[in-house]
């Protein structure tokens, strides 16, 4: 290809990349903070899912999707509750809660999905969700145009809620409260601070953006809710928070990277005569993740009490 | 100056089962370092951890500058001037110094922009008190002594009034045991009332003005330090008589068991920590390692046991090269290792005691037959072994984590002497644990040199090591730079050797 | 949905059907299901359904459950039921298994295929005709989804074989994300007729278009899908499966039915499978090669499945 | 002894937590319009109404039970598993190779045959990520959930190329020899040896964890790497062990599951049995024979939802719901006590 061609062919891969990436930023960031409190939570995919149903169906009926993003959010909170008062307060298994809440998230998302919508099948599908925004004039520049200033409002927002969060967790005395509980429980408890409400805290911001990230998919990606919809991406977030070294930024650019490489694998089947089997392009993304991961030359320790249940007496 | 600052009236604290305190009272002047003293299990952290708000007594009151309070947490402790420097250090490793002092300060909205305010102030502070500390080193970098000071500097920056101190000197040196008491005496001067829990007899002795005896639960008497001496107070604690001294050697030294040749180690983080030591130690021999813990010991035993690997040099046991052996290899080569930590390597925790016992053995007969495990065996093998080490406990089924440190460690004790090494390495092996399991371990120790082991003793309490040793070398920075008979008159030059005031390796005689 | 079991008397005409995913979603699946509501309406049957996930291990067992509950017809929505169906049939000689997309015809276990390469075939030709390129975004890629686009590429090879043909698969159903993705792929390689056949997912390609704008098209797949890209619809491809099979279930029920082959609907059954174009998309030109494309697949005149070189 | 208290602590507080699952269940029937009374009757009919329906059920338990008890060990060893559903795959792929491959063989040979390929391939797919996890220290969490996503594309990928059937050419492979099918054991069901299979794993993973001196060793590292290699065992070689062990255990399932059931390898062969297997682990505490009751009520809430569906109406959906809350309710009842990493709890 000669040069333009490859600069446009960039231009568009990369704009693909941010929309893939969307969802996973916001579920990893979360994560970052429940992990770095010493909270693991497998349930990722549950939760994206229930967040993406409830922002559907609330701006199916509202036709607004700040209202479904809101819902998304309570949804989300409200697993949150759920999730911190078994593995906090009552101390059960971390990965037990996790894997009962992709198994719930699934089922009730689906049973509910058929029982309020059957009948609506068709019109269902048609509500207004966040539709990209051009930036006048920015958006027309060659390259960065099409990239940075043709996209929708959540993906816009990525780079600040990661920044709000970086602050939060390094730069406030929350954060620091975090960062510590998830490494020496008991330092912060003999320091006067609450373990138990610290990872209330981080459980429930954890699941409130997973929630976030699910409902991206159904009120801004696309407008429409499907069963599985979320299709394993909580479990990618999974990964990508250890990748990223239970950062905040580093979740974020190991979010793009995933995305990157998902984005590449759609655009090089597009390209008509090619003659791979599909099935190597699709691989691409999990087994360069995989490469990169295993290839890692720092890797950073999980927080110390990651996954542990803390027992003050 | 005789005003009561805290009074406790019948404390009880009870955990499942256990009951930590039964009714204790006791009265705290103002100003007056008090040392609590007592067995393991007796009740001093759990009593204190109630006057710090850790844990909320049963019953009884707490009575604090005449008035009396209810302490839900650490904070209405904290608010109110009273700190605690734990047993184990409540420092998070992978933060700084400074942001480990903050912790807890202040109010979750806060924002830290200005940290560099806060390391001047804590410079400030270090440098009032003679505490030297960088505030932006990361904790898990700094040696024991350090971390303890960060302890203590977080109490002064929250302002203490009352400062509760559990088993401080346990890790020090003797100069920084030294030190520390001194700047305790000198902060009571000040009008500091400290707590000052500990099992080192001597301790009490120069800084406290009042001892209070607790056992198991109860308390036994509070003296005037004045009007007592060390075997007194050691019969008040265990209730009965205690020989402080080990009986003479018996039994003459023999061939060479271990023989270390320029032998380097590296840490985890793969910097030298030993640097090309030579030494040997013979059957009937004890040889004592002293150092301030983080010179290098770790790792001494770590290599010798094949836990890490050797980065240069040799080591021989029983004239066979065994720098690449398995921990495996080298235990049925005859070596037997009581670890430094017991909760990190010498015991499992949520396994049963029976189950700790076999923790070397448990695929070779009598205790496993054909890949299985034989149960009966194996009980019958762990209660003839608490019988013998009179490990106080309610059954071998028992979770051993349920077992006070002084008991666990009598089991470690016993699973490696029964096997009856030709070499026994023995890691701080009465830390933190009473009078009366010291006594017995040291006495098990003894015997074992005395039935023709050879014995390598590393710990870093002096007492110790002049009270089991026949000859000291002295670590600093991963190198030996002083051998010494093992004789209390040489506290001096062996405490400026352990802290590198003389490089040159010398051999102190008389 | 009442969700009382019915009983089952005699003379009750019931019928099944085995759904390899959600009835809901749309395309593949939903055309099954809405066919046994039609059923259940025109016919008055008492119908029932399951979904057995992608599990071939479970299709056995629901085809017992029905046969031995008197069931006179299951519909097995895919090939994949085809073993399962040829293994029960035998102990069931009084029942119908109709096996989606297969061409078998064995005993009781018949074949209903609804040649989707005929309708792909007319839009390969009006894409040809018409635009720059062509993009296909199938789910998986299975018999029902690569005859189709071969029916397709074959369409516009008959107008032009230079014109750039290229396919994308998702390997899912239900990534309706992934699917706009691809379309905006295609769109940026220079393709300006984007056609899905991924079921759920197949709706995030409209969604692409719709936000790019006029100038790109699609064809709704099974159903009328003008609403979601109102600009972008050339037309639809009408699958009225439904019709079909309530045809095929009438003669059952009257016990007309009797096997000669494997059911095969084609353009030819104009009741069951059709497309329509939006007013004025297409010129008079291309409706007119479309009308005489139809009349050859008709005929036979035209093999849709002609294998591609 | 410790066999009868671990059945009792399995078998009581489970069936709260089903009790209070069900009644979640029937609320959210009601809200959908649906009698619950009349869809659990169904269900428990589906389950256990008739012979043929308790074949069917413990034909959904056998690959359930087979994976648990596989997990069990790794998670006893302290290595996360997320990838039974990949390694199932795997064992499936390289059963049906062997199974149409060696058509020569005479039963008594092929059938052992296929089953050791299968459980083989699946120990390998999971010990590539003990391996990853040993050699550079990736985390098995990770790479498990990477592997799943590979496996099932490679399996897609060879059905629709390579391995694809001669005639009709269905993204199917062609069917696995006569000789490589396991014979049945209660004829007319389809209930085949594997089900008898899954329970001799079941005991003998049991014995290994719990009776055995590797066991000892094996949940030692999972408590203690530290203090294993202390007791001078080789914590690698265990972790190895362990991730081999249940990636054997799933790939078995995947072997069954062919040689038992479906004969041919599809694309998404395994209605998500991987997942649903750490669940039915963890249900059962990481105990094996705990893992049977808990393979067996799990099968039984999967089996009965399909009949529910199709007798009530009701979506099978549903059933994820109660075992999402079985587990939870179970997980509130205290069911579990292991924690997830290695690490105590500092005192
Ligand atoms: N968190 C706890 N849960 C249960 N029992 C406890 C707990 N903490 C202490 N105990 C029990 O209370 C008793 C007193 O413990 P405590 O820590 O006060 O002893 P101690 O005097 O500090 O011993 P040491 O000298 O070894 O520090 C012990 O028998 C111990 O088993
Ligand atoms: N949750 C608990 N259950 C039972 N006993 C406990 C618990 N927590 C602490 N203990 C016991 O309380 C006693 C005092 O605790 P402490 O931490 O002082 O241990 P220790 O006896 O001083 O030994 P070490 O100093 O090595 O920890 C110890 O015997 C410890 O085992
Ligand atoms: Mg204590
Ligand atoms: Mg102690």
């Amino acid at each position: 290809m000669e040069p333009l061609a490859i600069i446009t062919f960039l231009a568009a891969v990369l704009a693909a990349t941010w929309r893939l990436a969307t969802p996973f930023i916001f579920t990893s960031l979360g994560e970052v903070f429940s992990e770095r409190a010493g909270v693991l939570n497998i349930g990722l995919e549950g939760v994206m899912l229930i967040g993406a149903f409830t922002a559907f169906a609330v701006t199916f009926f509202t036709g607004n999707p700040v209202w479904g993003l809101v819902a998304a959010m309570t949804g989300g909170l409200t697993c949150g509750l759920l999730f911190a008062l078994l593995t906090v307060s009552l101390k059960a298994n971390q990965i037990v809660v996790g894997a009962a809440f992709n198994l719930v998230g699934l089922g009730l998302t689906s049973f509910l999905y058929r029982s309020v919508f059957s009948g609506r099948m068709e019109t269902a599908r048609e509500y207004h969700s966040f539709s990209p925004i051009e930036i006048p004039l920015l958006s027309r520049l060659p390259f960065f145009g099409e990239i940075l200033f043709r996209q929708n409002i959540m993906v816009y927002a990525t780079p600040f809620v990661v920044l709000a969060g970086a602050f939060l967790l390094y730069r406030t005395a929350f954060g620091l409260s975090v960062r510590s509980t998830g490494e020496h429980p008991r330092t912060v408890d003999s320091a006067g601070l609450r373990v138990g409400v610290i990872r209330y805290a981080s459980v429930l911001i954890g699941c409130a953006l997973a929630a976030v990230g699910g409902a991206y998919l159904t009120v801004a990606h696309t407008n429409q809710f499907n069963e599985g919809i979320t299709s394993g991406r909580g479990f990618i977030a999974l990964a990508v928070v250890v990748i990223g070294r239970w950062s905040p930024w580093g979740a974020f650019f190991v979010s793009l990277l995933f995305g990157f490489f998902y984005a590449l694998q759609l655009r090089l089947q597009a390209v008509s005569g090619i003659t791979i089997p599909y099935q190597f392009l699709q691989a691409l993304p999990y087994l360069l993740t995989l490469v990169v991961f295993v290839t890692l030359r720092k890797r950073a320790a999980p927080p110390s009490a990651l996954g542990v249940p803390y027992k003050s007496s | 100056m005789s005003e009561t600052i805290i009074k406790l009236e019948n404390m009880v604290k009870t955990f499942s089962g256990t009951v930590a305190n039964r009714g204790v009272s006791l009265e705290i002047r103002k100003g007056e370092i008090h040392c609590l003293l007592g067995e393991n299990g007796a009740g001093k952290t759990v009593l204190m951890s109630i006057v710090y708000g850790l844990y909320q007594p049963d019953s009884g009151r707490i009575i604090y500058r005449g008035e009396p309070i209810v302490l839900r947490s650490p904070k209405d402790a904290i608010k109110r001037g009273i700190g605690m420097v734990h047993q184990h250090f409540m420092l998070v490793p992978t933060l700084t110094v400074s942001e480990n002092i903050i912790l807890g300060q202040y109010p979750p909205w806060k924002i830290l922009r200005q940290m560099d305010k806060v390391e001047t102030r804590i410079e400030k502070l270090s440098r009032e008190f003679g505490l030297k500390i960088d505030p932006k080193a990361p904790v898990h970098r700094l040696s024991v002594g350090e971390q303890q000071r960060v302890e203590i500097l977080k109490a002064l920056y929250q302002g203490v009034d009352l400062l509760i101190l559990d088993e401080p000197t346990a890790v020090l040196t003797p100069q920084e045991s030294a030190a520390l008491l001194h700047f305790l005496k000198e902060m009571a001067g000040r009008g500091l009332t400290v707590i000052f829990i500990t099992h080192k007899l001597e301790e009490v002795m120069q800084v406290s003005d009042r001892v209070t005896v607790l056992r198991d639960g109860r308390k036994v008497e509070t003296v005037d330090t004045a009007e007592v001496n060390p075997r007194k107070l050691a019969n008040l604690m265990v209730g009965r008589e205690v020989l402080l001294e080990q009986p003479p050697k018996t039994g003459a030294e023999g061939e060479e068991v271990l023989s270390v040749k320029d032998l380097s180690i590296d840490d985890e983080r793969g910097l030298p920590a030993v640097k090309g030591v030579s030494f040997s130690v013979k059957s009937g021999e004890i040889v004592g390692i002293a150092g301030v813990s983080g010179n290098g010991q770790s790792e001494l035993a770590l290599g010798l046991t094949g836990l890490a690997s050797i980065a240069s040099g040799e080591f021989r046991l029983c004239g066979k090269i065994a720098n690449d052996l398995t921990p495996r290899e080298l235990s049925h080569l005859g070596l037997a290792h009581v670890p430094e930590d017991r909760h990190k390597m010498g015991v499992v925790l949520p396994f049963s005691i029976a189950e700790n016992f076999i923790l070397h053995d448990f695929d070779s007969p009598p205790f496993a037959k054909n890949g299985f495990l034989r149960t009966g065996t194996i009980t019958a093998h762990a209660n003839e072994m608490v019988g013998r080490y009179d490990v106080r406990l309610s059954g071998v089924e028992q979770q051993i984590a349920q077992l006070s440190g002084g008991n666990q460690q009598k089991v470690v004790i016993a699973r490696e002497l029964h096997r009856n090494p030709r070499l026994l390495l023995v890691n701080e092996p009465t830390r933190g644990i009473d009078i009366g399991a010291t006594e017995f371990v040291r006495r098990q120790i003894a015997a074992q040199r005395d039935t023709g082991s050879a014995v390598l003793l590393i710990s870093s309490d002096l007492e110790e090591l002049f009270a089991l040793s026949d000859r000291l070398l002295i670590f600093y920075e991963g190198r030996i730079v002083g051998e010494t008979p093992a004789r209390k008159e040489l506290i001096e030059e062996i405490g400026l050797l352990m802290a590198g005031k003389s490089m040159e390796t010398n051999s102190v005689t008389k | 949905s009442g969700g009382v079991e019915k009983k089952t008397e005699e003379g009750v005409f019931k019928v099944g059907l085995l759904s390899p995913g959600p009835v809901n979603g749309q395309g593949w699946t939903q055309i099954a299901y809405e066919a046994l509501l039609q059923i259940e309406q025109d016919l008055g049957a008492q119908i029932s359904y399951v979904e057995v996930e992608q599990s071939p291990a479970l299709f056995e067992r629901a085809f017992r459950d029905y046969a031995s509950q008197g069931y006179q017809m299951v519909l097995g929505h895919g090939f994949e039921f085809q073993d399962a169906a040829l293994t029960v049939a035998k102990d069931f000689p009084d029942t119908y298994f109709f096996i989606s997309s297969s061409k078998i015809h064995e005993g009781n276990v018949i074949g209903v295929d609804s040649d989707s390469s005929q309708p792909f075939y007319l839009m390969g030709v009006v894409a040809a005709k018409m635009g720059r390129g062509a993009g296909l975004i199938g789910g998986v890629e299975i018999p029902p989804i690569t005859n189709a686009f071969i029916g397709f590429i074959n369409g516009v090879r008959s107008v032009n074989p230079d014109f750039p043909v290229s396919t994308t698969y998702l390997g899912s159903w239900t990534d309706a994300a992934a699917a706009k993705e691809a379309a905006f792929s295609m769109i940026a390689e220079g393709a300006d007729f984007i056609i899905p056949d991924a079921d759920a997912a197949g709706s995030g390609v409209y969604q692409a278009l719709n936000e790019t704008g006029p100038g790109y098209w699609s064809f709704g797949i099974y159903n009328d899908y003008t609403s979601q890209a109102p600009s972008n619809m050339i037309g639809n491809y009408f699958n009225d499966y439904g019709q079909g099979l309530v045809n095929i279930a009438r003669q059952v029920r009257d016990g007309k039915f009797e096997v000669k082959t494997n059911v095969e609907f084609g353009l030819k059954d104009k009741d069951v499978i059709w497309v329509e174009f939006e007013e004025g998309r297409v010129t008079a030109e291309v409706l007119e090669a479309v009308d005489q494309a139809v009349a050859d697949i008709v005929a036979g005149k035209i093999d849709t499945l002609a294998p591609i070189k | 002894m410790q066999l009868l208290r671990s059945i009792g602590q399995i078998i009581v507080r489970p069936t709260a937590a089903v009790a209070v699952a069900l009644l979640v269940g029937g609320i959210l029937l009601i809200f959908a319009g649906y009698s619950p009374l009349t869809a659990y009757g169904v269900m428990w009919k589906g389950a256990f109404g008739s012979m043929n329906n308790i074949a069917e059920t413990l034909l959904k338990s056998t690959p359930l039970i087979l994976i648990g008890s596989g997990l069990a060990v790794a998670f006893r060893s302290g290595i996360w598993n997320i990838g039974a559903e990949g390694q199932l795959y795997a064992g499936a792929v390289a059963a049906t190779l062997a199974g149409i491959i060696f058509t020569g063989l005479p039963a008594f040979i092929l059938v052992p045959v296929v089953l050791v390929a299968g459980a083989l391939s699946g120990a390998l797919w999971g010990g590539l990520a003990g391996f990853l996890k040993v050699r550079f220290g990736a985390s098995e969490i990770v790479t498990t959930i990477m592997l799943n996503f590979l496996a099932i594309i490679a399996t897609s990928f060879l059905v629709t190329g390579p391995m694809i059937e001669e005639v009709g050419k269905f993204p199917q492979t062609a069917q696995i020899a006569e000789a490589a099918h396991l014979p049945r054991i209660l004829v007319p069901t389809r209930l085949h040896v594997g089900f008898l299979l899954s329970l001799g794993v079941a005991a003998v993973t049991y014995l290994l964890l719990f009776k055995s001196s590797r066991g000892y060793a094996l949940r030692t590292v999972g408590i203690s790497p530290d203090a294993a290699r202390y007791a001078g065992i080789n914590v690698g070689r265990g972790l190895l062990a362990a991730m081999a062990i249940s990636g054997g255990a799933a790939g078995l399932a995947g072997a069954v599951e062919v040689s038992g059931l479906t004969f041919r390898l599809y694309q998404g062969i395994s209605p998500g049995y991987g997942f649903d297997g750490i669940a039915v682990a963890l249900l059962a505490n990481n105990n094996p024979i705990g893992v049977i009751f808990t393979g067996i009520l799990f099968g039984a809430l999967r089996s009965g939802s399909e009949v529910m569906q199709m007798n009530a109406q009701v979506p099978s959906v549903l059933v994820s719901v109660i075992q999402g809350v079985v587990l939870l309710s179970a997980a509130a009842f205290g069911v579990f006590k292991i924690t997830i990493t290695n690490k105590q709890n500092e005192e």
